[in-house]
């Protein structure tokens, strides 16, 4: 809402900042743990960090589906992965693609920052009605009547998935070889 | 009506692909049929046509692609008239003989039939982007039609003939839609129309690239000298049914694409590179027909002799004057007569001994008496005899030569490699034809029979059509003159202001 | 707090997963750091949408997450079929796509 | 009142058809009937014209055009078929047909034993179509028409034994020396058409004189072009090389085409086209200067050879060579007074020939001959009749024709004491040559054991004798020759009398028959010792100066050699080349660009990253 961003209110403020960094340090750890399965778990931590945050703005709706989508169901298929394959740990060494990678990587971050001090963006007055935004009932308005489109090729893409993951586990297949030229 | 001539081939191709593969009679039936009919309405077409009319006759226009104004345009005129007749007329004959190839007929006849119909496509086009179509579309059948039933390095000479093709015509395909922005630059009114851009003013340095551009894409289709090397392979690889049509129509649509498109479109660059393209056409003369002094292989004798009478079209074309066009047009028929009989003549040597190789023929004229006189008669008639129909296009031609204001004082020497490309000429067409049916009859195989009355048949329209056009050609050119005249005295209206204020 | 804050917030995971894409061998934790850069976009379109006072960007968010639901269950099912038949963890050896 | 003129075209044409179509199913008797009658019926309309035109007043005997049928128009070029009737066109028929005639007549009897009997007589009408469309035709287009149908005839003549490789061989280099002619002719054509608008001979004459002032150079390049054309079919230096050749055909079309009617079309083009030749007195002298050393080289030639019909094939080039001389200088009509008695006395010598030859189962050598007076008697009296013509024996037709020209060489207003000469040199030669020949022919012991020569049928023994007639008396015309293509030549010839001139030129060629009896009947044993004493030369002149080697070695090698370089270099190893080499260029760049592909995850990514990050420095900083 539009008064939130501009009434000053040190308490909510506080709040995100403090779970904004955490989301960010788990994050860190994500990729930064030898382990998968710490990862993994690094990883629900930051799940839920952002559920935090959309809950602060705004976004009920979405916030239950991160936890439940996210933190559930995928990051559990995660861990039954890892449970399959074993969680090696994975030998580091510091190669040259390492180096330049974080190289460029550090750019992209400074160059993000400098495009987020850009300026101000304008502003769109929106047209929900200030209770209901964020709320599933507005989400479901809004779904089923403008991206209703986008909404059933979404289902269709899900569907497709399904049968996708069904074909590439049922079936074994031979051990890849090098092409031969 | 010219719908009809290019769909009717067209859609019995796609038909024929429902008809059974073991069905030969049928396909056999709808293949002679298809193409009879293209032939009959496009005899009806000449007898209708106008002859004092220079205009475009019998247009037909539907809308293609309304948004960008691309119609369905076609229509007709003294110099696309005649490569129609003979499109149809060569179609028939290639779809005859193609009966005799064993395997996969069904689809052999299909692709032949869609070959037909691209190449009438091209010559009727009246849409820049319509004939870009059909342009491509002449590409496919052949494609498979040498891919697939060629002999020899057969995929070698598919990739290089395509390839070679499709670099010119992308080249032309940048040039057509330019020039249509050129137009649009000039009256704001976009058109694909060729009668409508063929007014236009184009400033002389764009038309310099244009015409390079347009240039380039016929010249490989002809081929003009540099550019040929495809079509030795291509002929050699190619089945014979299917190089009938590949040498006595498709090679005379680049010729074609020179008069309708680079003559019209860019008078001041086929000024100031008449002269090479001259050189070029006439280096082209001497060096096929000298290179084909040195042939052992039929079929590779008479490519490389393709490649010296097209520079003849083509130096007539860049003659650029009245005489000269007409010969070249005329010129295109013979050829288109003559070559394919005598790739009919080699086939049917082949058919009976099994081989081309002038070395292992010799004397075949003991068993076959009526083979050596339609021989004789499409020989001399190739070696530009007088009284038959090479000698006029070719009279006329270099007569336009050298008659010429195009060629900056080298006319003579043009004429003169003209000269000894016909006395080449002579020489190695006597080579080709006393070398296998004269000289000791000895070794012969027994059983050896002439041809029959089927084959009789095919080639009987060729030497009639030999001595007619040479005995009276008048009732040919008559019907070209008109065109070719207006063609001469084309005028740029369309903007001829803007287009020098954009100097400023 | 502002834009800017959200802004550095999803630049700095984004960057973070994209490190993480970059610098680790083990397929698992690459997807994981997939995920993190879907999610930091997530997380843009989010506040932006609360910004900005439209709903469009949640939409887009939930499909988001629908796409992502569904790569990674695919994506999770292709890592498993390679390791049924390679039994190697490091994608560094996968390279059957070399020219 | 000439317009059934076109019916002495159109009957050889139809016989060529008719025999050409129906030939095979044709008796052999109806096949000769057609052959001989077509071209009969043709003698009997040149005659029919020949009087219209007597009966005109003389003044108006100049071009009479008969239009046929409006040919093509072309931009500014149009063209009308159709045949001129003037005295010289009518001159030519006359001797085309006649002796056509006879020598069809003769044919039936020399190849009644020829399997292929219909064909023959086919090509000799479609010949005999092509030389009347050749003097018959009222422009340059239909003249080269005619010029090269001709060439077609003579070469499916020649090659008429289709078996036998050197026939098939010489009927080839006959048609490419023509092509090459033709091409000429045709370059002629269009330089005529550039300067006069038209190809119509009565429009082009009357507008040259006042158009070009004499050895312009226009009119010097038409003139030399036309030469060249002239020059192929007349078998004159350099382009001769494919009549002695083309003795390989049947004998009657030795004698119809090699020595009668065909060979002297160039002298007719000269004679025809005497304006443009007026305006170019330099290339006057030109062929003037080539006839006569064509005469003495070709008559040089002939001293040695031993194949009869060779013999008198250079005999007619020499013979050609007087002609030439004769329109070189200017006396037109003592060219085609010539030319009619070379004609009679020439097929004369080829027909009798062709009768030794036809009597001894196809023999030519003379050496192997003799003696054949006794057997033959009737043959030997004709040869003997057309021997002494050839070598200008007084009174008969051969010696008022070339005392004329000889005397002309020296006193005509272009000639000079060279030309003169050499053609008195020229005489004695043929002179010896020719009764060398009959000696060795006729008289003497028979040389050849194994044969039994007979005497021809009457069918080729009356036409000998009508020949030999004319060959006889036919040097009675020469007045009323001058006196008919006067008209065409726009004068007379005057005549001169210079006692002295006359006698050594008659001394020479009588010099000449004495010489040959002396060595071949005489004292045989000296020709043994004259021989090796005169090796080189006779090695040189045995071998025709080396002519065809030269031409092996300096044309055809080289150009086969060429085309095979070009095939092999330019075409495999340069072009194709290159093509192809572009080809597998991109092909391996591209490989070399596929190596990028490394598979590798990781990179891929690396990869995107570093493309963003260059992106965004692109939207950030500018």
């Amino acid at each position: 809402m539009l008064e939130i961003a501009t009434v000053f209110d040190f308490t909510r403020d506080a709040v995100i900042f403090a779970v904004g960094v955490t989301a960010v340090l788990a994050s860190l750890g994500v990729i930064l743990c030898s382990s998968p399965i710490y990862s993994a778990l690094y990883l629900i931590g930051h799940m839920i960090c952002l559920a935090l945050l959309f809950l602060l703005y705004n976004a009920e709706f979405l916030a239950v589906v991160q936890i439940i989508v996210y933190a559930g169901a995928v990051m559990i298929l995660f861990l039954f992965i890892i449970a399959l394959l074993g969680g090696k740990k994975e030998v580091q060494e510091n190669s040259f693609h390492r180096s330049i990678a974080i190289t460029f990587v550090f750019i992209l971050l400074g160059e993000l920052c400098l495009s987020a001090t850009v300026g101000p963006t304008k502003q769109v007055q929106g047209e929900i009605p200030a209770d209901l935004f964020g709320t599933a009932k507005a989400i479901g308005l809004e779904l089923f009547s403008k991206h209703l489109v986008a909404f059933e090729l979404a289902s269709g893409l899900l569907l497709v998935a399904a049968v996708g993951v069904i074909c590439l586990a049922k079936f074994s297949f031979a051990p890849l070889r090098r092409r031969v030229r | 009506m010219l719908s009809l001539i290019i769909f009717i081939p067209l859609i019995a191709a796609l038909g024929l692909l429902m008809v059974s593969r073991e069905n030969t009679a049928m396909v056999k039936m709808v293949g002679v049929g298809a193409s009879g009919a293209s032939l009959a309405l496009s005899l009806w077409l000449l007898f209708s046509f106008d002859t004092a009319n220079a205009e475009m006759q019998f247009v037909q226009m539907f809308h293609w692609v309304p948004a960008l104004h691309i119609n369905y345009l076609l229509g007709v005129d003294g110099i696309s008239l005649w490569m129609v007749v003979l499109t149809a007329f060569l179609g028939l004959i290639a779809v005859l003989f193609s009966f005799t190839q064993k395997e996969g007929l069904r689809n052999f006849v299909a692709l032949m039939l869609a070959l037909e119909a691209g190449t009438l496509g091209v010559f009727l086009a009246l849409d820049t982007i319509l004939f870009y179509v059909f342009w491509e579309l002449m590409l496919v059948p052949t494609y498979f039609l040498i891919g697939v039933w060629g002999e020899g390095r057969r995929v070698y000479a598919t990739m290089k003939f395509v390839i070679y093709t499709l670099a010119g015509s992308l080249l032309m395909l940048v040039a057509i839609l330019s020039l249509t922005m050129v137009h649009y630059g000039a009256t704001h009114d976009v058109t694909f129309d060729l009668r409508v851009l063929t007014q236009t003013h184009i400033d002389p340095a764009t038309q310099m690239w244009m015409f390079f551009f347009f240039f380039v894409a016929f010249a490989i289709k002809v081929p003009v000298f540099p550019l040929h090397s495809w079509l030795p392979h291509t002929y050699v690889a190619c089945p014979i049914p299917a190089l009938i049509l590949l040498t006595g129509a498709m090679s005379k649509t680049g010729a074609y694409g020179f008069l309708r498109f680079c003559l019209p479109l860019f008078p001041e660059a086929v000024e100031s590179f008449a002269t090479v393209i001259g050189l070029l056409a006439a280096t082209g003369m001497v060096y096929g027909a000298w290179i084909a002094i040195a042939q052992k292989d039929l079929k590779a004798l008479v490519a490389y002799s393709s490649i010296s009478h097209l520079g003849f079209i083509v130096i007539g074309i860049f003659a650029h004057n009245g005489t000269g066009i007409e010969g070249s047009v005329l010129q295109m028929v013979n050829h288109g007569i003559i070559a394919s009989a005598l790739f009919l003549i080699v086939a049917f040597i082949e058919l009976r001994m099994g081989t081309r190789n002038l070395d292992e023929l010799q004397g075949l004229s003991k068993a076959m008496p009526v083979l050596y006189g339609s021989f004789m008669l499409i020989t001399l008639a190739a070696l530009g005899l007088p009284g038959l129909n090479g000698f006029v296009g070719e009279f006329m031609i270099l007569m336009g030569v050298w008659t010429s204001s195009m060629f900056s004082g080298l006319s003579g020497l043009l004429v003169l490699m003209g000269g000894l490309s016909i006395v080449f000429a002579s020489i190695y067409m006597l080579y080709m034809f006393q070398g296998s049916m004269q000289e000791s009859p000895d070794n012969l195989p027994d059983g050896l029979t002439d041809i029959d009355r089927c084959e009789f048949k095919l080639i009987l329209p060729a030497c009639l059509l030999i001595i007619l056009i040479g005995l009276y050609p008048k009732p040919f050119i008559d019907r070209i003159t008109p065109s070719v005249d207006s063609l001469l005295h084309l005028e740029k209206t369309v903007n001829l202001h803007s287009g020098e204020e954009s100097h400023h | 707090m502002g834009e800017q804050f959200v802004l550095l917030i999803s630049a700095a995971i984004f960057c973070v997963g994209t490190a993480g894409f970059v610098i680790r061998k083990n397929p698992l934790i690459m997807f994981m750091s997939v995920e993190l850069m879907l999610n930091s976009v997530n997380f843009l379109l989010v506040t932006y949408s609360s910004f900005l006072n439209s709903l469009d960007g949640q939409i887009f968010a939930l499909m988001i997450m629908a796409v992502a639901a569904a790569e990674v269950v695919v994506g999770l099912a292709i890592i498993l079929t390679i390791f049924r038949t390679r039994h190697d963890m490091d994608v560094d050896h996968i390279d059957v796509l070399k020219g | 009142m000439f317009a059934s003129s076109w019916l002495i075209l159109f009957f050889p044409l139809l016989g060529f058809i008719g025999l050409s179509w129906y030939g095979n199913r044709l008796s052999k008797k109806l096949a000769g009937l057609i052959g001989c009658g077509t071209v009969g019926a043709s003698f009997f309309m040149t005659l029919v014209t020949l009087s219209n035109l007597l009966f005109l007043p003389a003044e108006e005997r100049v071009g009479q055009v008969q239009t046929l049928y409006q040919w093509m128009s072309a931009g500014s070029f149009k063209l009308n078929l159709a045949i001129l009737v003037d005295p010289l066109s009518v001159f030519m028929f006359l001797i085309v047909t006649g002796v056509g005639f006879v020598i069809h007549v003769y044919s039936v009897g020399y190849m009644h034993d020829d399997p292929e009997y219909s064909r023959f007589f086919s090509y000799l009408n479609l010949f005999i179509f092509s030389m009347l469309l050749l003097v018959a035709a009222a422009d340059f287009f239909f003249l080269i028409v005619g010029w090269a149908l001709v060439g077609l005839a003579s070469y499916l003549l020649i090659g008429f034994w289709r078996e036998k490789t050197s026939a098939v061989l010489a009927a080839r280099k006959a048609f490419v020396m023509n092509v090459i002619g033709d091409v000429g002719m045709v370059i002629a054509a269009f330089a005529i058409f550039e300067s006069f608008g038209t190809l119509n001979f009565v429009d082009v004459f009357a507008a040259a004189p006042g158009m070009f002032r004499p050895n312009d150079d226009t009119v010097l390049l038409i003139t030399l072009l036309l030469l060249v054309g002239a020059f192929a079919k007349s078998a004159q230096l350099p382009l001769h090389t494919w009549l002695p050749d083309a003795m390989e055909g049947p004998t009657p079309v030795s004698a119809l085409i090699h020595a009668a009617t065909m060979v002297t079309a160039g002298v007719y083009l000269v004679a025809r086209c005497h304006v443009l030749y007026e305006l170019a007195p330099y290339t006057m002298y030109f062929i003037a200067g080539v006839g006569i050393l064509t005469a003495v080289f070709a008559g040089s030639m002939a001293l040695v050879q031993y194949d009869i019909k060779r013999v008198i094939a250079y005999s007619t080039m020499s013979q050609l060579g007087y002609m030439f001389l004769a329109v070189g200088i200017g006396v037109y009509s003592l060219g085609m007074f010539h030319l009619m008695t070379h004609a009679f006395f020439k097929a004369l010598l080829f027909l009798a020939a062709g009768s030794v030859i036809h009597s001894l189962d196809g023999e030519q050598d003379i050496r192997k001959m003799g003696g054949l007076q006794r057997v033959m008697p009737l043959t030997h009296a004709t040869f003997l009749i057309g021997a002494l013509a050839l070598a200008g024996f007084p009174l008969t037709s051969g010696y008022f024709s070339k005392e004329a020209i000889i005397l002309s060489s020296y006193h005509a207003e272009m000639g000079n004491f060279v030309f003169w000469a050499i053609a008195v040199l020229t005489a004695g030669m043929t002179a010896f040559y020719i009764f060398r020949v009959y000696f060795y022919t006729f008289v003497g012991g028979l040389r050849s054991p194994g044969a039994h020569p007979h005497e021809s049928p009457m069918i080729m023994v009356v036409p000998l004798a009508v020949l030999a007639v004319l060959a006889l008396l036919g040097g009675l015309l020469g007045p009323w020759v001058d006196s008919f293509l006067s008209p065409v030549f726009g004068r007379v010839v005057e005549h001169h009398h210079d006692g002295a001139l006359e006698t050594i030129a008659l001394v020479a060629g009588i010099g000449g028959i004495a010489t040959a009896g002396l060595l071949y009947m005489v004292s045989k044993d000296r020709m043994d010792l004259i021989k090796e004493a005169m090796a080189p030369i006779y090695d040189l002149l045995f071998h025709k100066y080396y002519v065809d080697e030269i031409y092996d070695f300096l044309i055809v090698s080289p150009t086969k050699a060429i085309g095979a370089f070009l095939e092999q270099k330019a075409e495999r190893e340069g072009i194709d080349f290159v093509v192809d080499e572009v080809g597998l260029q991109v092909k391996e760049v591209s490989r070399g660009i596929s190596l990028w592909q490394s598979g590798k995850v990781r990179t891929y990514a690396l990869n995107m990253i570093v493309g963003m990050v260059t992106i965004l420095l692109f939207v950030v900083f500018m």
